[in-house]
């Protein structure tokens, strides 16, 4: 804890990228992405594989030069500077330790680049493995530590130098579920123990929303939204947010006259939607429901008024542990999920008809869908 | 399992039973059954320790020769795209497919006085390079023979050198040139020591090269042995002298590998994934 | 749909382990398991890594001979047969493709060593592979083929010769978290198609109950408990059993006279417990309630009679997306983490004072923790 | 980059210059500057027609011998324990830390008529085996030496087969045995087709063997070449005859090549990752 007083004298700094584009011959791999971190903050560049997350990260620590664009770091440009004058701490997917060197000597690197002292050095080395927790390995190599271990020395080793701004690139993507978990608490606490700003790149979305003041979503190499994580979860603006952070329920929809009500395509049922939504320009359009803002009820039970409803017939019931999910055939196009946690299911069981509510404020309306989102022959 | 058992005997027997022959041979004397004879005249024969010297000299200015070109070329095939890596390795196996012959006699004619390598050097001011009948001429043919026993090993132990990890001492604040030293090069010490090894250890026994480009006033010990075998018939003396040069050399990679196993051990996590 | 036709004539057998042990040297990697597949079962293996799980599939597929036990398939003992000569079909973890060979190849091999005819093992092949949506990729070598299809491969060459019982070793371990949800769904609709028995094996808390008509829990070499999935994640027998299967919270407790009352140790709070519990001998033991069963209110509000209650201080409160999770302490011993669905949130908020209620019913008393489940240096 | 370049180049120059000057010697004659009477003069000799023949059955009589032995060597070596397999890797690589020269001379001591090989066929009721100055002996003492050639690549290949493949084999009906021929065999071929192109080239140019143990009668190419620079110290002759056992050795090396790649390509996912 007194490490703080070391360690975390130096605060956090702001990022800016400005019109960051990264072509590689007529492959395009990030595409004007804009973006901010404010000092101290937590952001995360969150997207599947491929989508130009990585490559931000890359131009950010000097691994990547920019096609055009400007990145600046508490005010100043640094797009011209060589990675090891940045000044940025970054932890790599697969630790990138040295393997000729112990943990000791691992953390002690950056501070030898930088001419500190042996006493210093000591010092300083020995505060960061204790506060990633290692302060006993540290005269291992590298490939007597476990996973997770070599993960701490290389968060130790991204920190010692004291930079302003620690970008991690999935790096706990090699870890199993359990300890993955652990590390994640680990990281938030390190955060708020610095108080500098963290970039932090995954594929995975519990752990972006678990983790991230905010959430920049990337896809195809642009950045499809970016807000915390409840604004990308609960009001995701594109579909491919929606379907991306988690489970949803699509429903394509057509316009009515009526301001604020749609009508499910083929079905002529219709769906309320929040007060302030504006039906977008041309005929469809898509409505988006998490699975767990539906209610399932056996079908006939009186509703509540002001509610969207559609009558279906469960499909199946799969039991999830601390929930389960209902699947519900609406129409031979329209197939629903229900979440309901545990200790909270209703009384439906496969086979039976029932009524889908939920509430207008829950209906998220988009684009219409272009192409569908997973193929199943591609799998 | 239980198959392979005698064959593996046999291959034991097939690899081992050569060499004890010559071990035999080498405490055997014309007079009495067991004797050291042998190894006293090898090490009260003056020109026998001058010509192992030489032998020692020789072989191991071949193999820094051949570490100095040999790891360029090897680093150089591991950051060049895949064809130009396909083409680095093929010329470097030519001389696998051209037999030592060949080669040899490459070199006995791009050596002659009147080759265009000392014509070169003659109008380049440096006078008459003589490199035919000299260590010198000898040096440079043994390191182009060998050279390929250099760089494939460094190849397969730099390819596996992960170098992200380049990055990663660059983002720590390491210049360029101060990765490559503290991170690169201590990782790629194991392909240095293994080529040098195996350079060095070829180099000594080399007959061929020694024979045809050398001259008899600096010969080296395979022509010793020779000479002792096909002229004076002495198969106690060329035993000696074999068994010398083979206990020097296991002592030495004894000691290499000694040297090495703590470094090679740790740099196998070092490996790209 | 008609491949069930020629497929699934042969239905699942029965497979029965009796006293399973298997010792290497001195440790013992699977120890007095008795376990028994119905016919047609999808019986889930489940446990970390080392648990032998795999070890016991094993000795089910003939790769390794037990050191004791029996093994009866279809009420016959299979213990002294070579695996060749078993005819079960098995999903290996990394596929085990052969890769010299196409997928029509691959999933021809079995039907050759079966003397099968050509006309014959071309039918089969194709329809094999039409069941698991490769129909168009039959003359692809494994490398020309993506993680899944891969997979789908192994899975069609594994039920071409028709075996009455099909093992699966982690088989979707290697694919990413969609893909993985995606083939759990296709491996459930095969199981459902050919009506035969399978063995799954995995380390994935999640699949084993979405999956499984029944899990087997392993640890150290040892089975802890079987049953359905709400089985071993509402009631597990062990601690072990309740942690592994997800989240959960426990609580130290002393037995009091009354029957189906416990006290909180240390905090003299009572706990209702469901009207049929045994206390166990011993004077301490655990109370587990999940994260979702619990309810967090502002401290102070009254209660329905009959529930347990503590009251704490909200430590934190992290966003899941479909749900949050809110830690309170209660003491500086006693931590516990509710679980909230997205749209059913309590209104209370990081260092408020609240009240942690549940059922009676919701508590499952085990037996009391001897060892820390969790040690955080070892991460 | 940049700065490698010229290193390149100079390797280059390194490696291809000797090769480019023998092809200049063979085109070259004594009266007129470029002829092909070199040439002209191999195919027409039939002696040279009957040795080069007899080199190519004697290197593929070796490659076979070593193909035979060494198989079960290198498997042994992947089934066995990390002791017992250093313990086989050290047995296979002694050839190479003893000198060629010491080698040679064990073979040639081995098989001298009054020595323990001889003296025990002659037990054996197998009557005089004559191995001294015949092809048979060259061809003993060559695949023992050239033997760890075979061996390192066959290992390299089949340590990289997954041997969960042919447990998958088993469980899907294959007896062991078809599971080895169908699965293991296959998935080995790349190791046995690189080991058989470097034993067979290099049987191709040796001469310290055929020199010593063999006899003037069967000698092999080398030592005609030798021959030729030497003693009747036409350079053109020997330029030629390289020439020709290059083109030979190339055309076949390129041949085998055509035939894996396709095979060595699909095998590299069945490497155990």
């Amino acid at each position: 804890m007194d490490s703080r007083l070391h360690m975390g004298i130096r605060s956090g700094v702001a990022l800016e990228l400005e019109a960051l584009h990264k072509r590689y011959g007529d492959y395009v791999a990030v595409e004007s992405v804009d973006l901010r971190a404010d000092p101290g903050e937590f952001l995360t560049l969150l997207g599947p594989s491929g989508s130009g997350k990585t490559t931000t990260l890359n131009m950010i620590a000097g691994f990547v030069t920019p096609s055009s664009g400007r990145i600046q770091l508490d005010g100043g440009k640094i797009d011209h500077l060589p990675p090891h004058k940045r000044n940025i701490g970054m932890v790599f997917q697969h630790y990138a330790l040295f393997p000729h060197m112990t943990a000791f000597e691992n953390v002690a690197f950056p501070l030898k680049q930088r001419k500190c002292g042996g006493a210093e050095i000591r010092t300083r080395v020995l505060e960061a493995l204790e506060l990633v927790g290692l302060g006993d390995r540290a005269h291992s190599y590298p490939r007597q530590l476990s996973g997770g271990q070599q993960q701490r020395v290389a968060l130790a080793r991204a920190i010692v130098f004291r930079p302003s701004l620690l970008l991690m690139d999935e790096p706990l993507g090699a870890l199993d579920r359990q300890l993955r978990e652990h590390m994640q608490m680990e990281i938030k606490r390190i955060h708020v123990e610095l108080g500098i700003t963290f970039v932090y790149v995954t594929h995975d979305q519990e752990e972006a929303l678990t983790m991230s003041d905010r959430v920049a979503i990337f896809n195809n190499g642009r950045i499809e939204q970016v807000g915390t994580a409840s604004d990308v979860y609960d009001r995701p603006r594109t579909l491919f947010a929606a379907e991306f952070l988690g489970e949803s329920n699509s429903l394509s929809v057509a316009r009515t006259c009526q301001p604020g009500i749609a009508v499910v395509a083929g079905l002529d049922v219709p769906v309320r939607l929040p007060e302030d939504t504006q039906m977008p320009a041309g005929d469809g359009a898509t409505v988006v429901i998490r699975p767990e803002r539906l209610r399932a009820m056996p079908a006939g039970l009186e509703r509540s008024p002001g509610t969207n409803a559609l009558r279906g017939v469960v499909q199946r019931v799969v039991y999830l542990g601390s929930a389960r999910r209902v699947d519900v055939e609406v129409s031979p196009w329209i197939h629903l999920s229900v979440r309901e946690q545990s200790g909270m299911w209703s009384p439906v069981q496969k086979g039976d008809a029932v009524d889908i509510g939920w509430h207008p404020g829950d209906s998220v309306l988009l684009e219409q869908r272009t192409a569908p989102a997973i193929v199943t022959g591609a799998a | 399992m239980a198959l392979l058992a005698p064959v593996g005997l046999f291959l034991l027997a097939f690899f081992a039973y050569p060499m004890a022959k010559i071990l035999a041979l080498s405490f055997s004397s014309e007079a009495s059954g067991l004797s050291l004879e042998n190894y006293v005249w090898f090490f009260e024969t003056s020109v026998n320790i001058k010509v192992l010297l030489r032998t020692f000299t020789t072989a191991m200015i071949v193999t820094l020769v051949c570490v100095l070109v040999g790891y360029p070329y090897a680093y150089l095939m591991t950051v060049v795209g895949t064809r130009w890596r396909a083409l680095l390795l093929i010329l470097a196996l030519i001389p696998f497919w051209t037999s030592l012959m060949t080669r040899n006699l490459a070199w006995l004619a791009l050596l002659q006085p009147s080759s265009t390598i000392a014509t070169i050097t003659r109008k380049l001011g440096f006078g008459e390079l003589q490199l035919l009948g000299t260590v010198a001429g000898v040096v440079v043919a043994m390191s182009q023979i060998l050279l390929p026993f250099m760089v494939l090993p460094m190849y397969a132990t730099l390819r596996n050198i992960d170098r992200r990890l380049l990055a990663a001492a660059e983002g720590l604040g390491a210049r360029p040139s101060v990765a490559f030293v503290r991170v690169y090069l201590p990782l790629s010490a194991p392909g240095v020591v293994a080529g040098s090894l195996l350079v060095f250890v070829l180099s000594l026994g080399f007959y061929l090269t020694p024979a045809i480009i050398g001259s008899p006033q600096n010969s080296l010990l395979s022509q010793l042995i020779v000479t002792q075998v096909s002229r004076v018939l002495n198969w106690g003396h060329a035993g000696a002298m074999a068994m010398v040069l083979l206990l020097v050399t296991v002592v030495l990679i004894w000691l290499a590998s000694l040297a090495t196993r703590r470094n090679a051990a740790l740099t196998s996590s070092g490996e790209r994934s």
